[in-house]
């Protein structure tokens, strides 16, 4: 059977995939940022996932308004790393796992999960610059992706609490798999920032803080912030951290951190990043 | 914290259905920028390519004046109007600052030593006060 | 306040659709069938809804099996008519509510739905054949409407359970809308048929005329039905019921049966038509 | 009824993870056939339209003899292969009668008295046995 091995959660700030596509990474400026991925760098390796879940959102990306869907399920056999205005990043093309994310999509949708289904989109640095932190910069990404996009860029995303159960459905959907497969949940964005308007650039680490905390030893308190909160406490931007909820509730009740890095800053942004194991 | 009210955070548009109903067009010509031939084309020339986009007259006079702010207020969404400042090769960082009012420099060193704070800037009232 | 005047159920069938548009309605075939939809146009023209939301599925048209969303809600301006195939039908352009769909919208993802916000759309026979039933031939719909498209092609479906539960939150969404207004919900699709196969041609009367029992009397019951019994019992096709669940839901607890019509057969289905009051 | 297993229902394939997955290409290219200028290519070079999309050789096969029940089984779904009958003229009452075998005027008559019964056409025993 499938089995949930791990939780790893990031920000995507498309700076730090920059920084990693132009070899700046030793940089005075950049070095503290990589500097807490190198652990979950060795982790990761000796973990040796086959597949890797990833909760990501799409920035405008695959996804316009002429369409918003508030969960699209990646079901292909292989993402292209689009052009989001600047070309695309190089970095390798995204394999999927067809069987697994189908299986997944039937199991969630029967648990009443109302998600969309995709078969064609490109991905964005949302998705590639967590992958681009826990691998590196390999010729092949060393395994299968099934990306979940979630809406948190028209309001409003879906709750905390829905991003919990939802996890919870995941878990459930990856645990009845009937083959051995080992899998690595991935929960991607925040943490506090503001790209927009005369607010930007707000950090708040106490926030963060407080929601890694609580993210950890008590989901359900986290996954009860109001969006209101996100918007004012962590930033209009920060609202991301609803997709780590998802990460933790595929992860079971109970956890252990094996890992905790939070920076300031990556070009506008707070940078978090956990690694979890399920108890 | 003063109560559930996101138009009362300070500084800030909230994306919401009424931003998105008014800034279609606006938000949909920008999403045009994604492919390389739309970036060459608008460049090339820009009042001719905002025809193909029904924008009101205040959305194309923000768009063709690079008025960031104003491009929010009337329903621009950060992650579109940023494939503009991708256009004009704006990273992220600089038009974050442009938006602020404060020169490039400044805002990264204001970034550096850890970001605006969230103390003054929670609500209307604390900017008004401030 | 906006508020819920009725409910109006009707299967979909194109060749219904063709029937009205070739003007062959009076023909013997066709008669019964239409006879029975003479109570409920002059109904819709004394409750003069200002919306109708249609629940309906598109059929390979707007949505093939690049994105398959589970429930997309239209907010546009308009939505055009679909060359599915044989030309597109001779109907008026399908005109919206943007403001009354982006508050149902917004009211169901905070209430966890997890839809799919469509701002650009074509609409087939699902949605045009209904209003066709209900308006005839007007040069301009008489009313705004919304459509609401539901995935019954993509197996599985949203379960019973789930088509009704959303119907109550679009309820409590449109109810919540500061505006007076007059709504009518339809639930279109249905009822026992088969198009496909060996077993084309599968009717079930019995089933059928339960199931408007249910959906009436015991919504709970209808919402249990699970998808094989559909399958298996109603045709492959006539899993689309599950659609009258979504209308059920939006019309509350208890509901006034005002007029019920059955018939076998329309083209390869059995035609039913039910018209709801809200008690 | 025998259970919830819906693999057990005679005559009938049930579009699900599967047949989807198996079908794509096929369903894809069925729907390209919604827009005229592609139905008339397709009639006027049935092979080359074809190598558009990569199906498998069984697939194309189906499709270019026209073998419905074929289709359905390879992984297509009656709302795309639809399309195919209509780019060939065909209603979908007169492709239901070709896919169960009768002519289409019995078919019709079937209809016209109530239909397929769903005695003896529950399971895929019920087929054995009759
Ligand atoms: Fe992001
Ligand atoms: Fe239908």
């Amino acid at each position: 059977m499938a089995k949930i091995v791990g939780g790893y959660a990031t920000s995507h700030v498309p700076a730090i995939g920059v920084a990693i596509d132009q070899a700046k990474t030793e940089e005075p400026y950049w070095q503290p940022v990589f500097a807490g991925y190198e652990w979950s760098r060795k982790w990761i390796e000796e973990v040796k996932p086959d597949v890797v879940f990833v909760v990501y959102n799409d920035h405008a990306t695959a996804f316009s308004l002429e369409l918003i869907p508030t969960f699209a399920l990646g079901c292909a056999a292989e993402y292209a790393p689009a052009d989001e205005g600047w070309g695309a990043r190089p970095v390798p093309t995204v394999h999927g796992h067809p069987e697994l994310a189908w299986h997944i999509a039937q199991s969630v949708i029967l648990d009443e999960f109302d998600i969309t289904i995709v078969n064609d989109m490109e991905v964005d640095h949302g998705l590639t610059v967590p992958l681009s932190l826990a691998f590196g910069q390999p010729h092949a990404w060393p395994c299968a992706v099934i990306p979940l996009a979630v809406n948190v860029v028209q309001y409003p995303p879906p709750t905390g609490n829905r991003c919990l159960q939802f996890g919870k459905a995941i878990r459930k959907a990856i645990e009845s798999f009937p083959h051995d497969m080992r899998v690595v949940v991935f929960g991607t964005g925040g943490m506090s920032h503001q790209l927009q308007a005369q607010r930007a650039g707000l950090i708040n680490p106490e926030f963060d803080q407080r929601f890694l905390d609580l993210l950890v030893n008590d989901p359900d308190a986290a996954a009860a912030i109001p969006h209101v909160d996100y918007l004012r406490d962590a930033g209009s931007e920060g609202i991301e951290l609803v997709m780590w909820l998802v990460m933790r509730g595929a992860l079971g009740d109970d956890v252990k951190e094996l890992h905790r890095h939070y920076h300031v800053p990556a070009s506008n942004t707070a940078v978090g990043h956990l690694v979890l194991e399920p108890k | 914290m003063s109560g559930n009210d996101y138009h009362d955070i300070p500084g800030t548009f909230v994306f919401d259905a009424e931003q998105s109903r008014q800034g279609y067009h606006l938000n949909m010509f920008c999403m045009s920028l994604r492919q390389a031939k739309n970036r060459e084309a608008f460049l090339a020339d820009e009042a001719a390519y905002l025809d193909r986009y029904p924008m009101t007259a205040e959305q194309r006079q923000a768009v063709l004046s690079r008025d960031w702010n104003e491009m929010l207020r009337l329903g621009g969404n950060i992650y579109y109007t940023s494939k503009l400042a991708a256009t004009d090769g704006i990273t992220f960082q600089d038009l974050a600052a442009i938006m602020t009012g404060m020169d490039r420099d400044a805002y990264r060193e204001m970034m550096l030593a850890g970001g605006r704070p969230i103390e003054g800037n929670r609500t209307k009232g604390d900017w008004d006060n401030g």
